[in-house]
């Protein structure tokens, strides 16, 4: 930004800094909203039919431009043409904004992604916390659809919404707060340049944790009891129709895109990559082209859960989140904090050495208390077959 | 630091526009032919039977509950995290004292059914 | 008057009428889940304060707590006591004018001594660069927490714990 | 800057908005969103009072923090005592919870 900056008022001498800066960032902001959403919204829903197309052994999308290309903005088309229906009995005032602060909330969350070496709307020094207390947003706006629209379904799913992502706004929370130890600092910029080796090798239970908890936190399958159709219809949004439908559906997929690249961000190295660099507009590019191939195999990642994994029943999903992820989380927390204070881990390779270790440690334990009350459980619930059949 | 936050101004200023033109340009081009069935409670096309406000679960505020307490937690980790670094051992000590008595609150919630949905 | 000045002041009336705005829908609206959308709005205008005043991890923390958490709390039993939702009868009760004169009298007491008294402000200097509570450099919050302010850390989350166990017992299905 | 006056107005202001909400609602979460709003004009005064006398050390910001923190859990239990009074006696009318009058 800094560089775009002085290159604008080298150009043009009479320009004053601040209006420089200032014009930046209005077109920084301007593509993060209009330009952003277009482009993640087709992007990835043509990548994402395809990819599950191919896992379900068809062929998907292919009628609308060569190899259905168009697809994407077809649908923004219908879209944009299909009437508007607002339900008797709904609250109307609530019922418009809940759609607007649903997108608006998820576009607030890009201005601290660090897309490239330099490119980032604010490098806050709390920036991580920022992220997680944006997100609050989207909570309070599947509530807003959720009441307003005078459906017992919808009010139900907004109910199971705000459930599933306070439980697994917790585990994420805490996923990030090891990265925060590791890195001392919540600054974005200062969490990418302390990863000289990802905190993928040296912090993986905070990754999977984190990444599981992505996945919640979007409400993409295996997680999607919120519009889970067999259930409860579609969603807290089941009332919505035409573009009010459609803006829940880019926050959904810029959620997607800032989730993965968040993931990128803290656990993958963020842009950094061989040649990537601040100083030369090459080193810029290319490290906005690491951004996005990490991004985009997070993506693929997730999409392939998708298609592998069924949905999980509501209390299963409950339970996974507080009984499994915040336990491992915390005892992962502790015994990462207890590594970096290990007096004889003095160099820093020695710290991710300890750290991976662990990590290592932290697995094997949660996964034998696991076995161990699976069993027991079980042979709990045998004895209570075993007692009806007496 | 409140220069910092002026994109962040911006950026909620300009991400307003995109519902409001976006609305605006499908109320443009889009039909408006409401009816009374188009307006009806969605219910995959059965009669809406009773109130929207059936009785729900308390369970829902419980793990609510459990969720603010946690939240609150990060806010006192965080900075605990941030300055790690700078901070002697007792650090460590104070913090896990800190997580254990939140897991003691975990466990109880646990023990006692609060977070089991039946 | 230099523009950034009169940028953080507009800036300021902006909040201040979210804030007071928002303040004045939770007590006068007729429907109770408008009146915790309104505290929403009062909320996010203190997160606005909180930035002006160049507090910004206190700003992302009120935004953490009191709209993500809080609020959601409010919300769900307000939705858990519908109760009162249906019927759309008056929200306050008889004294409600009696109320409003108090505290009207109070703002007004209120507003004249704070309006008096000359206030011991930190020098020009000073105030130009507040101690950030988490900097670049220093990290003086963590320290600070773990510091002089220990205990309270650690009552902190006794207070805590305490508090999810009285609403737990309370909160649960009575058994049967 | 803006004078410091002028924050402690508009904190004064805030902290009665929610006092007369507590006073005048029959609805005992409008009360407590009363308080909510009170704790909230407490906070504003408290890093208003750091910004502008002490900016050197963080006191006015942790103590908002501990505020923060007990304004949670009293919301934590203050909603939870209205829900059990909601199951119980099936109102959450302040005015109508008066079995501990005698």
């Amino acid at each position: 930004m800094d560089a775009i900056v002085s290159w604008l008022t080298s150009l043009f001498p009479h320009m004053a800094a601040p209006i420089a800066r200032l014009i930046v960032h209005l077109v920084y902001a301007a593509i993060l909203s209009f330009v952003a959403p277009v482009v993640v919204v087709v992007a990835f829903t043509y990548m994402e039919r395809k990819v599950i197309a191919r896992i379900q052994d068809r062929v998907g999308p292919n009628r609308a431009g060569p190899l259905g290309l168009l697809q994407g903005f077809a649908d923004a088309v219908k879209m944009l043409t299909k009437e508007d229906i607002t339900p008797v009995g709904a609250d109307r005032i609530v019922y418009n904004l809940a759609p607007g602060l649903a997108v608006v909330g998820t576009i607030l969350v890009y201005a601290v992604l660090p897309v490239a070496p330099g490119v980032i709307g604010a490098d806050l020094n709390i920036g991580i916390l920022y992220v997680v207390a944006v997100g609050g947003f989207g909570m309070l706006a599947a509530v807003m659809a959720g009441w307003s629209s005078n459906n017992k379904y919808a009010l139900l799913s907004a109910f199971r919404v705000v459930a599933q992502l306070i439980a697994y706004e917790i585990p994420m929370v805490i996923a990030i707060i090891m990265v925060v130890l590791a890195a001392g600092s919540m600054q974005m910029g200062q969490i990418i340049d302390a990863q000289n080796v990802p905190f993928l090798f040296t912090l993986p239970v905070a990754f999977f944790i984190f990444f599981v908890a992505t996945i919640a936190e979007i409400g993409r399958s295996p997680f999607d009891l919120l519009e889970a159709e067999s259930e409860i219809v579609a969603g807290f949004h089941v009332e919505y129709s035409g573009f009010k439908f459609a803006l829940f559906f880019i926050g959904e997929y810029m959620h997607l895109f800032v989730g993965a690249g968040l993931g990128t961000t803290l656990f993958l190295g963020g842009w950094r990559g061989p040649g990537a660099s601040e100083a030369t507009i090459l080193g810029v590019l290319l490290g906005f082209v690491y951004f996005l191939v990490k991004t985009v195999f997070l993506i693929f990642l997730m999409m392939w859960v998708r298609g592998t994994f069924p949905r999980i029943r509501i209390d299963h999903l409950l339970d996974f989140g507080w009984k499994f992820l915040v336990p491992v989380g915390l005892l992962a927390l502790v015994a990462v904090a207890l590594v970096l204070k290990l007096p004889f881990l003095s160099s820093s390779v020695l710290k991710w050495v300890g750290m991976l270790v662990a990590n290592i440690v932290v697995v094997v334990v949660s996964l034998t208390a696991v076995s161990f009350a699976a069993r027991r459980s079980r042979s709990v619930a045998l004895r209570g077959v075993a007692g009806t059949e007496r | 630091m409140l220069s910092d936050f002026t994109f962040v101004g911006i950026l909620v200023l300009i991400a307003v526009l995109l519902p409001v033109v976006g609305l605006g340009l499908s109320w443009l081009i889009r039909p408006k032919k409401p009816n009374p069935v188009k307006q009806s409670t969605y219910e995959c096309g059965i009669e809406t039977i009773g109130d929207t406000w059936v009785q729900f679960r308390a369970q829902y505020y419980i793990y609510a509950l459990v969720f603010v307490v946690f939240d609150i937690e990060a806010v006192f980790l965080l900075p605990w995290a941030v300055a790690y670094d700078q901070l002697p051992l007792y650090a460590l000590t104070e913090a896990v004292i800190f997580v254990l008595i939140l897991a003691l609150a975990l466990v109880y919630a646990w023990r006692k059914g609060a977070l089991r949905w039946s | 008057m230099p523009v950034d000045q009169i940028v953080k002041t507009v800036v300021f009336v902006i909040f201040t009428v979210m804030t007071l705005g928002g303040g004045l829908g939770v007590v006068v609206s007729p429907r109770i889940f408008h009146s915790a959308l309104f505290l929403v709005l009062s909320f996010a205008g203190v997160v606005g304060y909180y930035v002006l005043l160049d507090a910004g991890f206190l700003a992302a923390v009120q935004l953490l707590i009191y709209i993500g958490a809080i609020a959601i709390l409010i919300l769900f039993a307000i939705m858990l006591s519908r109760g009162l939702m249906a019927e759309r009868q008056s929200q306050s009760n008889q004294q409600w004018w009696i109320a409003a004169l108090v505290a009207l009298l109070i703002f007004v007491v209120l507003a004249a001594v704070l309006w008096r008294v000359d206030w011991p402000v930190a020098s020009q200097q000073a105030l130009a660069s507040p101690s950030n509570a988490i900097s670049q450099e220093g990290s003086q919050l963590g320290r600070d927490l773990l510091g002089p302010y220990v205990i309270p850390f650690e009552v902190a989350s006794v207070l805590l714990l305490v508090a999810l166990i009285g609403a737990v017992i309370l909160a649960r299905e009575t058994e049967s | 800057m803006i004078p410091l006056h002028w924050w402690l107005i508009v904190a004064a202001a805030l902290f009665c908005i929610g006092l007369y909400g507590v006073l005048s609602r029959k609805n005992a979460i409008g009360v407590l969103m009363g308080i909510e709003l009170m704790l909230n004009a407490v906070n504003v005064n408290l890093v208003a009072f750091w910004r502008y006398i002490t900016p050197q050390v963080l006191t006015g910001q942790i103590f908002a923090i501990f505020v923060i923190t007990v304004a949670a859990a009293e919301a934590a239990v203050g909603l939870a005592i209205i829900i059990a009074a909601y199951r119980r006696r099936d109102t959450v009318i302040v005015d109508e919870l008066d079995i501990m009058r005698w």
